[in-house]
């Protein structure tokens, strides 16, 4: 859970530096240069985009729900089932996949959530300023010291049915203050720059400056940020899940974690059911850490190799 | 390998020491036998003891602190205590320390209270011998808090409050038992072996291990690592694939060599809400008995770790009380025909098509299964029965709520239908049926009778079978069959199966485990809380160090 | 004949290709010599600063040599050149502002800097302090974060740094611009004193103010699209330039007293081509006045007079 | 047209803004129809902060700032706040960073047109910029559709300049627009307010270097550390710089036919004097602007303050 | 300086009171009735006597106060150290008990943050600006801070300790040691130790190594590098000074993620059954025990921000420029 450590490395990242690093040189042409030749991001948008397509299609041909038995007892990996069967006979591939889907959906769901209040609440402070930014800045510190995984079991328990959409908005909702913090840094600094003072001699209102000006300076950033979040709502979901506080109804790799833990998968030698669901989650978030550092690279011409 | 530790100097010798786990949920923190709920693993059998012990499998009280007992007339029972027994402080153990322990029941936060609402008078007529006069004789409840309940010291407890009775910690236990209190930590307990236990001299009795270290309950997953690294004798942890491990590793054994390998301890029920339609129809509810198929739970979720439960719901132990030819009459079994036939003609039709039955009104039915979040067993039957039950046309649904949830809407009796096994092994089917049949139906009901099922007559039997001496079985089994034959008729509370008592142990270090070969002990292998009473610190009389 | 720079040319790796930003450049400079080096912006000023004492990853070394004090620096080789940095070419950077680690002490950071040069710092102690007090700042100034100095004190905080081990050549590169008046005169007096008082041989001086150059510099050369356009003494520069863009880039200077409404002054027409891809010839031919047909033809660097170098074919 | 009145502004600066800095104290200064007053000062005298009053972007401590006769500060809203934006308009320094990178640079245009002239249309608005482009002698072709940094700092100083006559401006106020470009450029873009000046617009220009105050201005103001120390028309303040700071500030400036020995010289010939205002009855170092000639006076103040 | 800190703490002191108001509220908005809870785990449940030891023993928690009530209680009771009584583990007090698991937890996460964080900065620098090491050990890195915990925790206990047999498993010291100052009882602990720290430790240094990497090529490129480097400073000189502005933002990345490393401390304890406050807190929720869940709350909250502050005054004393803009030198 909680490894939300890289996250904090780009903002700091992101605080030593220009909001948008350097003159860019033909941009989108020149981004796409590199991006095409960074392997780190091509290796690490491969891995996620591979899960992500079998997340999202290998369900379709999966014939029956992730939970139905559909044959013998903690089996190894066969031809017919690719990754065994649990201890009651249930698919572990077919619970792989859709654990692999609700686990972008979390991810998805968490680190949206937690970017659209990170940056709504960075935006306004740093834009704003004055009391606004004391106030919200409180609000942030509040947060930051809350441990989420704490409030996050609390809540938890507080849901009566928990689905994973609610799971995800939970973790959005607890980890956005280091967002926040970056981009009202980002922000700050942003907002001294002259085209901003120029598009209030056009005649702007604050808000669309905000979003107009100020966010599209920093939309590599906040793309960065985003899948950072994406990653750490990942590992927050597994965590909460391995403890048995994860969705009461459908799969998550979280959950077959936990059930593959609880059922004795290991005692059992049945590897096969505990393996994928970590080494998924593993792959997941640590690709989307890998293709973060490509794409620092490839916005960031100061990283670039030549 | 790895860590045992504590070999040698500062350590406890592990030929001597018998490691537990599967009952302490948190770090030892209560050493007071009157807090029944709250006493850390071995306050009451291994210090503080009853004057009997109640032996479920063979079915007979075990006389203790006791040595005689006798209903002097129908309403008045005197119990002889045995000579020489004293506390561990050297005191002696009276008849003033039985009446004295049951004069705590004045104070309403003693969970016995209750029995001042039919006992009138208990005083000790010479040092050895006690006598209660009754209002009304509950004779199945009487002996239930005869062996269930232990005796105190008054002589260290008289001048308690009611606060220090129901509300503290009892450091420092002093007690009467085979193992005196030695220390403790987070994670873990310790009790040392008394040497002036009084069953040395009485009974020529010995507890084997000089230590008894009963370890905290983790993580199933920690229990598994700990058992298989031989660092645990007796695990009383129910650890699925647990079958497998006997199986496979000679180190491991349990009760029984063979399914279900371990004795059972309570029934697992399906509880209908009767106050809501169509729960309310015994019709419909045995529809939905016959629609489960136990034995797909039994070899699903529990790899055949449970029996199926009889339909009267009665434990094995209880055998003898099933009348089998009611049960060859009314009982059900899985049997999905049936339940559609049953449905059909009670006028439970799928009338709009959607594949499930709607209720003689035309209403859809649309009921949902609880179960706690995480209770993972349960979630996966919850499954099971919910398919079943589909199969026949009832649509139920599963959910699993946060288990506090749970027990607020159990309680205030805002469910469909519950999973539940809240009673445990007796040594009478009385505390079954007054969890099942228990009249009035309050407010809020958190003991007993979750379904709100409402029959006068159920009660009124299971109020005679308590008024019924426990020595008379005629007239016991009589009454039962009563109950047995409405019971199995109305089907008010589904039983699914019995949960065992989750006991498996390691013979690397101790031997001669209870099991149910001819030469081997056949006491409840067990240290969950109550169950001492129940014969299980007999247990520790047999045990031998492994390799003797 | 300290500094002979001969035909130095300098490219950036780009992915579009090569940007030739150093194109044939060569020079000399004598001992005590400040040259001042100007141009518009782009034109390789500072380029060829780096290429003297440090190229960046992204630089090429073409073909050119580069001799100082008679030895062969070797440019081109960032292992070989280690032992002249500091030693015997040194650089005041453009961006001497942000040039002290923010989080060291002065004193520290030049205690370390020196020794990890291999000098007996305790020995160049008391220089350091005089040098300091020379550019008024005090011994203060050693036990301060480099924040807490204003801009113009770390400017010359780094001056006395860089010139500490007494370089031969010294490369000041537009160390003036982001002040304001005042300061930019001490700032390039002190800089003038320390060639004056031997603690640099010489000194190349990039700037794109002619009117501050020429204050101090002994010659300017001018730049053009990474070719040196003319060289000569600074006076000869302002008064008798040969050069037409030389030419043209001192009648759009403004002085006090010149006004909009008195005379007008002009600009040059047009920019500065491209580097990725210049045109052949002379690059300066598409804003010349004066160009014609010979002027594809890339003109000499040549000598047009006694200490004066021209690359136009009408500078005879 | 512009009138700036005992104008004071005090940020608040330090740890969480508990000391005060004064970076504009008591300013006095007129901005006529087809003036250009130039501001010039070291860094930190406080020209900027006056632009930016000027323009709004942050509000005067004290005194008042009134332009044709309304004081700016009573305008509110955002409809008037755009009316005054429409005659005030300002470039600034660094023409760089007015280009949002991300986007073409002719985008400050369509800025305008989406707050300001919504209802032109797409031919009558490209013929307007156009004959704004064509003001600012940029051909349209090699601008539009260019991002910032495609551009020479001195095309979008002069795409900045085009924007601000998109609208129907009296008053420009030009912060260092020339001290980022190259000598040649430069004087390209003072003939342009050159040009502007005589179609009557009042201009604030903002600079630290005297010679190129010199070359367009009509009126001189010299600050130090906020406050007016000397302000004159150009022609008499360049040519007899009364206040010392002034004479002294002159003489720093490099100039191409005069070095600085010789500017000391001439220095020193005159003599060290004092500030004449303080002859003329005011305390040397504390008295407020006392006017030497017509339309020309100055002050002197007390080191700290 | 002063006022710095001044400011500093009232801001942590408000943070302090909306966290522990949180804190407080939140267990009580949960569905379920501790003392129902409690009195459950009891055998006998005779409906009657259940009831009127539940009205008993609301009385005893104060539960049957009104809520503004119990919360001027529990400000009042907390001024006093007094943080209730725990229901679960009753009738031990909630300070007694969170005092006996504080060590544990501090024992896995001082060590393991503090170490991965040193260790990973060492390494992400020397890592950074490497081909080799870029393309080989950083992935590691990437994986490791991308592993779950308790998976991590597992694997490595089921292959450390289980098949290798090197390591216990569970529990702080051997079940059958008596604890003492001797050696025999401390490597016990030590043993017991390791492995939680290696799974947190591993899982933090991948973190921190990355972070580092990233970090310190921006600073290499910084102009101060340039400028040490273009005085042909050694390149350990160059690296020592970029690592030091480095090591700033990592500091304030420290502080960020403190409340996530607690979260990941936590959820080791429960693999390996360590008794620290993970283990505690679980089971206070699934018992409902309000009074230990607040307390352990509290705690987490209070050595969160304690940590914070000390790393902001860290940050204040290594880094110059926030002093400087403390003292407000304008200009
Ligand atoms: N890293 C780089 N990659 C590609 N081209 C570069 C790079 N740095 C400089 N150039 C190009 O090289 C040419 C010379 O640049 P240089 O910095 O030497 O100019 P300069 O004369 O110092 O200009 P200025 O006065 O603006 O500092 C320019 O055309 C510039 O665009
Ligand atoms: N937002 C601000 N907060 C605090 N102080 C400020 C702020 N803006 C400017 N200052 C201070 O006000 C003083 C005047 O600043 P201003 O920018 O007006 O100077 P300037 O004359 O334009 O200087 P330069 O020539 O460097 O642009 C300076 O000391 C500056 O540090
Ligand atoms: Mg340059
Ligand atoms: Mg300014």
């Amino acid at each position: 859970m909680s490894e939300m450590e890289p996250d904090v490395r780009a903002v700091q990242a992101a605080e030593g530096l220009p909001a948008q690093a350097g003159p860019p040189e033909r941009r989108l042409g020149e981004s796409l240069h590199f991006a095409l030749r960074n392997p780190k991001l091509l290796i690490g948008g491969g891995v996620v985009g591979a899960l992500l397509l079998t997340g999202l299609v290998a369900p379709l041909f999966v014939q029956e729900g992730p939970n139905v038995y559909v044959g013998p007892q903690a089996q190894a990996p066969s031809a017919q089932y690719w990754l065994g069967t649990t201890n009651f006979g249930q698919d572990v591939f077919a619970q792989f996949v859709f654990g692999l889907r609700s686990t972008f959906l979390v991810g998805l769901v968490g680190g949206g959530i937690a970017a659209v209040v990170g940056m709504v609440v960075g935006f306004t402070a740093g834009y704003r300023g004055g009391l606004v930014d004391e106030v919200l800045n409180m609000i942030t510190n509040v947060v930051l010291v809350l441990p989420a995984l704490v409030v996050l079991i609390i809540a938890a328990a507080y849901l009566q049915a928990r689905g994973i959409a609610l799971q995800g908005l939970f973790i959005g909702l607890t980890s956005w203050p280091w967002v926040a913090r970056a981009v009202r840094a980002q922000t700050l600094s942003l907002a001294t720059r002259d085209f901003v003072d120029l598009a209030r001699l056009s005649g702007r209102r604050a808000h669309s400056i905000v979003f107009r000006e100020i966010a599209p300076n920093m939309s590599s950033y906040l793309f960065m940020t985003f899948i950072l979040l994406f990653g750490g709502a990942i590992l927050i979901a597994a965590g909460l899940d391995f403890i048995g506080l994860g969705p009461t109804e459908g799969v998550s790799l979280g959950l077959m974690m936990h059930n593959a833990v609880t059922w004795g998968a290991l005692q059992l030698g049945m590897w096969w059911w505990f393996v994928p669901p970590g080494l998924g989650i593993t792959a997941i978030v640590g690709s989307l850490y890998i293709m973060n550092v490509g794409l620092d690279e490839v916005f960031n011409p100061k990283l670039r190799e030549l | 390998t790895g860590g045992g530790g504590g070999e040698g100097e500062g350590g406890y010798p592990r030929a001597q020491t018998l490691y537990t786990t599967g009952t302490q949920w948190g770090p030892p923190a209560n050493w007071n036998p009157i807090m029944n709920w709250e006493y850390t693993t071995g306050t009451v059998g291994y210090v503080y003891e009853p004057l009997f012990l109640y032996d479920p499998l063979a079915g007979e009280y075990i006389p203790w602190l006791a040595e005689s007992e006798e209903w002097v007339d129908e309403d008045t029972y005197e119990v002889t205590l045995r000579e020489g027994v004293e506390w561990s402080d050297g005191e002696p153990l009276t008849a003033q320390d039985v009446v004295f322990t049951y004069e705590l029941g004045r104070f309403e936060s003693v969970p016995y209270s209750n029995v001042w609402d039919w006992l009138e008078s208990a005083e000790a007529v010479d040092e050895r011998t006690a006598r209660f006069e009754f209002e009304t004789p509950r004779y199945q409840e009487w002996a239930y808090f005869t062996y269930s309940n232990p005796i105190v010291p008054r002589h260290l407890w008289q001048d308690r409050t009611e606060e220090e009775v129901t509300a503290s910690a009892n450091e420092n236990p002093v007690g009467s038992g085979p193992y005196l209190y030695e220390d403790h930590s987070e994670d873990r307990q310790v009790y040392r072996r008394n040497p002036d236990w009084w069953a040395v001299e009485a009974l020529d009795m010995r507890v084997a291990p000089e230590y008894i270290v009963d370890i905290v309950n983790t993580s199933n997953e920690v229990t598994q690592r700990l058992l298989t690294q031989g660092e645990v004798d007796l695990s009383n942890n129910f650890l699925p694939g647990i079958n497998q491990t006997i199986e496979g590793n000679p180190t491991i054994t349990s009760y029984f060599e063979e399914p279900p390998y371990m004795l059972a301890a309570n029934t697992a029920w399906l509880v209908p809400n009767t106050t809501r339609e169509p729960m309310d129809d015994p019709e419909f509810r045995r529809a939905l008995a016959s629609s489960i198929d136990l034995q797909q739970i039994v070899e699903g979720p529990y790899s055949n770790l449970v029996e199926p439960a009889d339909p009267t719901g009665l434990l094995p132990a209880w055998q003898d009380y099933v009348d089998a030819d009611l049960v060859e009459e009314h009982g059900f079994s899985h049997d999905p025909q049936e339940a559609e036939s049953i449905l059909a003609e009670a006028g439970y039709e799928d009338t709009d098509g959607d594949g499930f039955v709607e209720t003689p009104d035309g209403d859809p039915i649309d009921l949902t299964l609880i179960v706690p979040s995480g209770w993972s067993d349960w979630m996966e039957a919850a499954r099971i029965i919910s398919e079943n039950a589909q199969a026949v046309g009832i649509n139920v649904t599963e959910e699993f709520p946060d288990q506090a949830a749970l027990t607020d809407q159990r309680a205030a009796g805002e469910f469909d239908l519950v999973i539940n096994n809240e009673r445990q092994l007796s040594n009478t089917p009385w505390t079954y049926y007054d969890y099942m049949f228990r009249l009035p139906v309050q407010d809020s009901q958190n003991t007993v009778n979750f379904g709100r099922y409402e029959n006068e007559e159920l009660w009124d039997l299971t109020q005679e079978l308590a008024e019924t001496p426990v020595d008379d079985t005629e007239a016991m089994r009589a009454t039962i069959s009563e109950i047995q034959e409405i019971q199995l008729q109305e089907t008010p509370i589904i039983p699914l199966w019995y949960n065992g008592l989750w006991s498996q142990y390691s013979t690397q270090h101790w031997g001669n485990w209870p099991s149910d070969a001819e030469d081997a002990p056949h006491y409840l292998p067990t240290t969950w809380r109550n169950y001492n009473q129940l014969g299980a610190v007999l247990t520790l009389t047999e045990l031998e160090p492994a390799g003797r | 004949m300290s500094l002979d720079v001969n035909d130095l040319a300098v490219y950036y790796r780009t992915l579009r290709g090569d940007v030739r930003a150093l194109d044939g450049v060569s020079f000399s400079l004598a001992d005590g010599e400040i040259m001042g080096l100007a141009g518009e912006s782009g034109s390789g000023k500072s380029t060829l600063g780096k290429s003297l004492i440090r190229m960046d990853a992204r630089m090429r070394h073409v073909a050119g040599t580069v001799r100082l004090d008679g030895a062969e620096l070797p440019v081109a080789d960032d292992a070989r050149m280690v032992p002249f940095r500091f030693h015997q070419v040194s650089l005041v950077p453009q961006y001497a502002m942000s040039a002290l680690n923010p989080t060291r002490r002065i004193g520290r950071m030049v205690r370390e800097l020196v020794r990890s040069r291999g000098v007996d710092y305790a020995g160049v102690h008391p220089e350091l302090l005089r040098r300091l007090e020379l550019v008024g700042l005090d011994e203060q100034v050693l036990r301060r974060y480099p924040i807490e100095l204003s801009g113009g004190m770390k400017q010359r905080v780094v001056m006395v740094v860089s010139t500490l081990l007494n370089p031969s050549l010294l490369i000041a590169d537009e160390v003036t611009s982001a002040l304001d008046v005042s300061t930019q005169r001490a700032v390039a007096e002190a800089l003038a004193g320390f060639r004056d008082r031997g603690f640099v041989k010489s000194m190349v001086f990039v700037t794109h103010d002619l009117a501050l150059v020429h204050q101090i510099a002994d010659t300017i050369m001018v730049m053009y699209a990474g070719r040196p356009a003319e060289k000569a003494s600074s006076r000869t520069i302002i008064e008798a330039p040969r050069h037409p863009y030389t030419r043209m880039l001192i009648s759009s200077l403004p002085e006090v007293g010149v006004t909009f409404a008195g005379k007008r002054l002009q600009g040059i027409p047009g920019r500065p081509p491209g580097l990725l891809d210049p045109p052949p010839g002379c690059r300066f031919r598409d804003r010349c006045p004066l160009a014609f047909d010979k002027c594809a033809e890339q003109p000499p660097f040549a000598e047009v007079a006694p200490g004066h170098w021209a690359a136009c074919w009408k500078a005879e | 047209m512009l009138d700036l009145r005992q104008v004071t502004k005090t940020y608040r600066v330090g740890a969480f803004g508990g000391e005060r800095l004064h970076a504009v104290r008591g300013v006095d200064l007129a901005v006529a129809p087809g003036e250009v007053v130039s501001l010039i000062g070291e860094s930190g005298s406080g020209k900027s902060t006056i632009g930016k009053m000027v323009l709004r972007l942050i509000a005067p401590s004290a005194g008042a700032i009134t332009f044709e006769g309304r004081d700016v500060a009573a305008v509110r809203g955002h409809r008037a706040t755009k009316e005054y934006y429409r005659r005030v308009q300002g470039v600034f320094q660094d023409p760089f960073s007015c280009f949002n990178p991300v986007f073409t640079a002719d985008r400050v245009f369509g800025l305008i047109r989406a707050e300001y002239h919504r209802s032109a249309s797409a031919a009558a608005w490209r013929a307007r910029v156009e004959e704004a482009l064509a003001t600012v002698r940029l051909d349209p072709a090699q601008v539009m559709g260019k991002y910032p940094h495609q551009l020479s700092g001195g095309q979008l100083q002069r795409l900045l300049i085009a924007r601000a006559l998109l609208l129907d401006i009296r008053m420009l106020v030009a912060d260092e627009i020339i001290s980022m470009l190259d000598a040649s450029t430069r004087i390209d873009v003072l003939n342009l307010l050159g040009d502007l000046k005589a179609r009557g617009l009042g201009i604030l220009f903002i600079t630290h270097d005297l010679s190129l105050g010199n070359y367009i201005s009509d009126t001189a103001v010299i600050l130090r550390r906020g406050r007016v120390v000397e302000k004159g028309p150009t022609g008499e303040v360049f040519a007899a710089p009364a206040h010392p700071y002034t004479r002294r500030l002159l003489s720093s400036v490099p100039q191409l036919h005069t070095t600085w020995e010789q500017a000391d010289a001439a220095l020193r010939a005159g003599g060290e004097r004092a500030c004449p205002g303080c002859a003329r009855g005011g305390q040397p170092g504390a008295h407020g602007p006392v006017e030497l000639a017509p339309g020309h006076h100055v002050g002197c103040f007390t080191a700290q303050d | 300086m002063r006022r710095y800190l001044a400011r500093k703490i009232l801001i942590y002191a408000l943070t302090f009171f909306v966290a522990v108001s949180i804190n407080w509220l939140i267990p009580r908005l949960m569905p379920g009735d501790p003392i129902r809870t409690m009195l459950s785990r009891g055998a006998s449940g005779d409906e009657a006597s259940m009831e009127r030891m539940r009205a008993y023993y609301e009385q005893t928690f104060g539960l049957d106060e009104p809520a503004w009530q119990q919360y001027l209680n529990f400000w009042t009771s907390l001024a006093r150290g007094d943080l209730g009584i725990s229901v679960w583990l009753f009738p031990q007090p909630v300070t007694e008990i969170l005092l006996s698991a504080v060590p544990y937890t501090l024992a896995l996460l001082l060590p393991a943050t503090l170490l991965s964080w040193v260790a990973g900065n060492r390494f992400g620098a020397f890592a950074a600006r490497s081909k080799w090491l870029d393309n080989t050990l950083l992935p590691l890195g990437y994986v490791l801070t991308a592993t779950p915990y308790m998976w991590l925790g597992i694997l490595l206990a089921w292959g450390l300790g289980i098949v290798a047999g090197w390591f216990p498993t569970a529990g702080p010291y051997g079940f059958g040691s008596i604890p003492g100052w001797n050696w025999p009882f401390i490597s016990d602990l030590v043993s017991h130790w390791f492995l939680p720290f290696a799974s947190l430790f591993l899982v933090a240094f991948g973190g921190w190594a990355i972070g580092m990497r990233n970090m310190i090529i921006y600073e290499l490129e910084a102009e101060y590098s340039t400028y040490l480097e273009a005085l042909g400073a050694p390149r350990r000189l160059v690296r020592r000074y970029a690592f030091r502005n480095a090591v700033l933002p990592q500091l304030t990345g420290l502080a960020v993620q403190l409340g996530t490393i607690v979260a990941g401390a936590l959820l080791t304890e429960i693999v390996f059954a360590y008794p620290g406050l993970g283990n505690l807190i679980l089971e206070a929720l699934n018992n409902r025990d309000f009074f230990l869940l607040q307390g352990a709350f509290l705690f987490i909250v209070v050595g969160v921000l304690i940590a914070n502050f000390i790393v902001d005054v860290i940050y204040v004393v290594v880094d110059p420029r926030t002093r400087t803009q403390m003292q407000g030198s304008a200009a």
